[in-house]
């Protein structure tokens, strides 16, 4: 009972962070119209064409904007030690990365879920493939955050090069946009697809905690 | 062959090859230059620019040949705790990375006359592209960890990890159809062309080998003295 | 309740310090004093299981501590010697987001007093990075009194504060060792707190 | 003679700042690769949509850099109070805003415009069309640079009401960022459109200094 | 040098401090104290221009400071309360872009011994991020010598550091004054300096 108050304020204290913190996330989903904007330039007002690549375009300024976010993923609490205090407050490492995983997944894939409708009809995607993105999109948007959990736990042992932790997000994310864009366009295979998204997503999540929980217990050890 | 995994070992046999292994390298790659401009013939197809298979595919083959490698030494060093795996993968890696550079390069300048364009997104091209990118991150993480003990198996982990690519580069040809080559050498049962052609290639691959090596037992030398100092 | 056997600590691969024995009972105070770069924070941090000791062992209630770790953590507030308030929010979200993720029971009239004796009572609605450095530093004391444990493990509290809040701290320190409680803290100065040991290093 | 000195000398402190070394350069192009392999396999390989959208995509992920890097722009230096030493080693505020923008521009736009003819060849972008994009691009990332400026000095001010900023470089980017690709689809007006873009350049760093050089004082007041 | 009239000052619509008056002559030592949150920082800023006074002038060499501020500027060094080394460089980077962009003529033999006395030769390839507190304290109180101005203006310079650096600071403060140069600083002790004015606020 006093621990699963202390994830209720764990989270409760997150919010309080992002909420002060939500010009980022704004700045993604700016981020996102705009760009969707510069293509739609580039391609002209060509419709088929694009509603064709509508969905890829989706899936990869996601991706990109959600690697901008990496960086504040620990990097702010461990420098003015509130992960130590979090820590002695009864959290394993391990736990606290789920706790923050699942936290980035709230305040800041969330809130970007909610521009997908409007993206959608922009690039005038239809309604049917619009269901598939929202389920590929949530499923992919945790594994991401996970990944993101792990290569920014790894950045803070490496104080030198931050996108290098981007980058081995964005390596390990092409099997999940190859099969996420699978999806969309054979509908026939949803459920195969699916599954094996929803497996890539289990092994992320199994591996985080332990994988981002060392680093986090080395990087203060060497603080 | 002890001098696979133990340093010191490694240190010795080295000494005594070095200089063999770099001879030979020379005598091949001046042979496999011989053969490959003067005794082979034009391809009735391609005419003289099927020259560049003679780098192209050796410097392929070596890629995928150290990727591999590296991927055995990093299970050893991680199941078996055997630290000259992490040795040899921070000293390795580079060269791949070169490999893999010449295989890029090579093939695009045969691609424009070939295929038109220097470069397509067919699966053997992107996967070979991926390679090339996982050799740079490895190489990154070797320079920006501080903390050695744990660079080294994140490294590792990370080259198991990278090693899901490497059948994707070795089949894409057959599992996807593309523009690329599929193979023609290496199948077993019968290979599909002809030995004029056969002989240089071998030639190279094996220059091309050699050279590698040399590089490697030099890199793996240095390797083994920094970490010595380092400890000290 | 905590006795400390032959530590020694490595950093990088230098020897910080060698060869510390500490003990401390209920209502003791210890203080740790030294040279800058002596080793005092690391000697903290080892004590709590942050950094790995090369040598030597730590006990809490008689069983080694790394086996009854979350036990220790339970009984403990650190405060750094860097301040960890976040900068952003006023001084009542960070005292709030405290309470709550230390599950405190103190009440609000409790923390109003607190803040009036820290004479903080007026930045209530100020943002922390606003604050002056000595403010930062006795919002961040306050948290002594919201996490409300046995075992205090204090990193230079004493600097950047003026008189009246050291001596403010220093009737705190005797009030906890009243009721059982002890404290372990590094500094430079020590303007007549009572000390049950002090440790040189 | 001696602030003459004193520029280059700070520049020798951003470059130490910003590049820890060649690797971190390197980083940069790769990430310029894995992001356009991103958009790739997610739209897929079909040659035409690709040189069709190959600018946008170039244009995309230059803002997505500059909004990366926006926030290093000074709230590092900020907080440490570097920027008030620098103040009193004699650059006035505006100075300070002319000389860290051109340090943006050289040490985080430069890498990207070094892996352009790369992303041509990639991309299937025809070679007439890289000069264009060439020269619109490199105009396009210094206003882009000015706009960072002062946006992320107007961020340091009101810790509240953040999103000003971002928004701000965002709108303003999306008429170049039009201006650009049109350079490059109609070519006929090259020139007209040439001098539009060098107009808003010119307007945006005359700008500048005054606004963030404003802006800085007061944040460093109410700091 | 320099003289404060009648100054006030206000943040966020709260007087800070009223009527302060200061004059500082060459060789002249001044320390600032008051509890926290009485405005030394504050002042100390104002003085520096970078925070407008409500009331009240500056002068500078019996010019209005504002008038003369870049004069003023390079004939200043200012340390603040936190410190502002570069935490992701090593030591050894961090003092020589201290050296460049500050034009030192400094050598580096003197820079040596001073990191000598300083106890800090040993840290050269460190990061400054890993130094102790009191350590990264030394580092930037060693911007005085590398800047070598006429006047100093110090924010709490004594905080966090150990005896043995509290008397090399006296010291260095002597030798500054002999030399013509004055100091105006704040702190909550003081351990045996010798001033020529004490401000209380
Ligand atoms: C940048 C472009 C290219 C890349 C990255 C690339 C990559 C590769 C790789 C990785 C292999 C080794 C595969 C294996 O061992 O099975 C290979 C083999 C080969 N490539 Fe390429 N290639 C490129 C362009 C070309 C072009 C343009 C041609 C000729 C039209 C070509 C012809 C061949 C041939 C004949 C082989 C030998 C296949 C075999 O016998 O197994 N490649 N290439
Ligand atoms: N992360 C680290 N890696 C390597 N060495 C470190 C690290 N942190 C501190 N050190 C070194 O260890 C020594 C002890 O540091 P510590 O912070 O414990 O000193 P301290 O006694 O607290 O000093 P101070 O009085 O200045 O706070 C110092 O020489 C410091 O340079
Ligand atoms: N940016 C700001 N905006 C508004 N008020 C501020 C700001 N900075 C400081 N203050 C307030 O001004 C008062 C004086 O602050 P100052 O930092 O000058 O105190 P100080 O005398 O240096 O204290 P200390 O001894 O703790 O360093 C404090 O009450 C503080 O809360
Ligand atoms: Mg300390
Ligand atoms: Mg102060």
């Amino acid at each position: 009972m006093k621990f699963l108050n202390k994830i209720i304020f764990f989270f409760y204290r997150e919010y309080k962070l992002n909420l002060s913190g939500f010009q980022d996330i704004l700045t993604n989903i700016i981020f996102f119209f705009v760009s969707i904007l510069i293509f739609i330039f580039s391609i002209g007002p060509d419709e088929e064409v694009i509603s064709l690549i509508g969905v890829g375009i989706v899936w990869a300024l996601l991706l990109l904007s959600s690697t901008l976010s990496l960086k504040k993923f620990y990097q702010d609490d461990f420098e003015n030690g509130n992960l130590l205090i979090i820590h002695l407050n009864g959290f394993s490492f391990g736990f606290i990365a789920i706790l923050k995983t699942i936290s980035h997944f709230l305040f800041v894939q969330i809130p970007f879920l909610l521009s997908i409708p409007i993206a959608c009809i922009i690039l005038n995607i239809s309604d049917d493939k619009f269901f598939y993105l929202l389920t590929s999109f949530s499923m992919g948007s945790l594994t991401l955050s996970c990944l993101g959990s792990i290569s920014s736990s790894m950045n803070l042992m490496n104080h030198r090069n931050y996108l290098l932790g981007s980058v081995i997000v964005m390596i390990f994310s092409v099997p999940i946009i190859i099969f996420s864009i699978g999806i969309i366009n054979i509908e026939q295979n949803f459920n195969s697809l699916i599954n094996i998204l929803f497996g890539i997503l289990l092994i992320v999540f199994a591996i985080n905690p332990w994988a981002s929980g060392l680093c986090l217990k080395l990087s203060l050890e060497n603080n | 062959m002890k001098f696979l995994v133990n340093p010191s070992k490694f240190n010795e046999i080295a000494d005594y090859i070095f200089k063999p292994v770099l001879i030979l390298s020379v005598i091949l790659f001046a042979l496999g230059l011989l053969f490959s401009f003067y005794l082979s013939p034009d391809d009735y197809q391609q005419g003289s620019t099927v020259r560049i298979m003679y780098v192209h595919v050796p410097s392929a083959w070596l890629a995928l040949l150290t990727y591999a490698v590296m991927t055995l030494y990093s299970i050893a060093a991680l199941a078996f705790r055997i630290p000259f795996g992490f040795i040899f993968n921070t000293a390795v890696a580079p060269i791949g990375a070169v490999f893999t550079l010449i295989c890029i390069i090579s093939g695009s300048l045969w691609g424009k006359p070939m295929w038109g364009t220097w470069w397509v997104w067919d699966a053997r091209l992107t996967s070979v592209a991926i390679l090339f990118i996982i050799y740079l991150i490895i190489i990154f993480m070797n320079l920006s960890f501080e903390n050695r003990i744990v660079r080294e198996k994140v490294v590792a982990i990370f080259i198991l990890v990278g090693s899901v690519n490497l059948p994707i580069v070795k089949f894409s040809v057959d599992w996807w159809n593309t523009l690329h080559q599929p193979a023609t050498i290496s199948k077993l049962s019968k290979p599909s062309i002809d030995p004029s052609m056969l002989t240089p290639l071998i030639i190279m691959t094996f220059a091309f080998m050699m050279i590698g090596i040399a590089i490697a037992i030099l890199r793996i030398k240095t390797e083994i003295i920094s970490r010595k100092s380092n400890l000290s | 309740m905590i006795i400390v056997k032959d530590l020694s600590v490595e950093r990088l691969d230098k020897r910080i310090f060698e060869n510390i024995n500490l003990s401390l009972a209920s209502s003791d105070i210890t203080i740790l004093k030294g040279n800058n770069g002596s080793g005092k924070t690391t000697l903290l941090k080892t004590i709590l299981n942050i950094i790995e000791p090369s040598v030597g062992s730590i006990y809490w209630k008689g069983k080694l501590l790394k086996k009854n770790l979350y036990d220790f953590y339970s009984n403990v507030t650190y405060i750094a010697d860097r301040t960890s308030s976040l900068t952003r929010l006023t001084v009542k979200d960070n005292i709030n987001i405290w309470k709550k993720i230390f599950l405190s029971n103190i009440n609000d009239s409790q923390i109003e007093t607190a803040l009036k004796t820290l004479r903080l009572e007026n930045y209530l609605n100020q943002k922390v990075g606003r604050l002056s450095l000595g403010e930062t530093k006795k919002l961040e004391l306050l948290r002594l009194i919201i996490e409300n444990k046995k075992l205090w493990i204090l990193d230079e509290p004493l600097s950047n504060l003026d008189e009246h809040s050291i001596e403010l701290i220093k009737q705190t320190f005797e009030d906890h060792c009243s009721k059982d409680g002890s404290i372990i803290f590094s500094s430079h100065q020590n303007p007549g707190i009572y000390v049950t040991e002090e440790i040189n290093l």
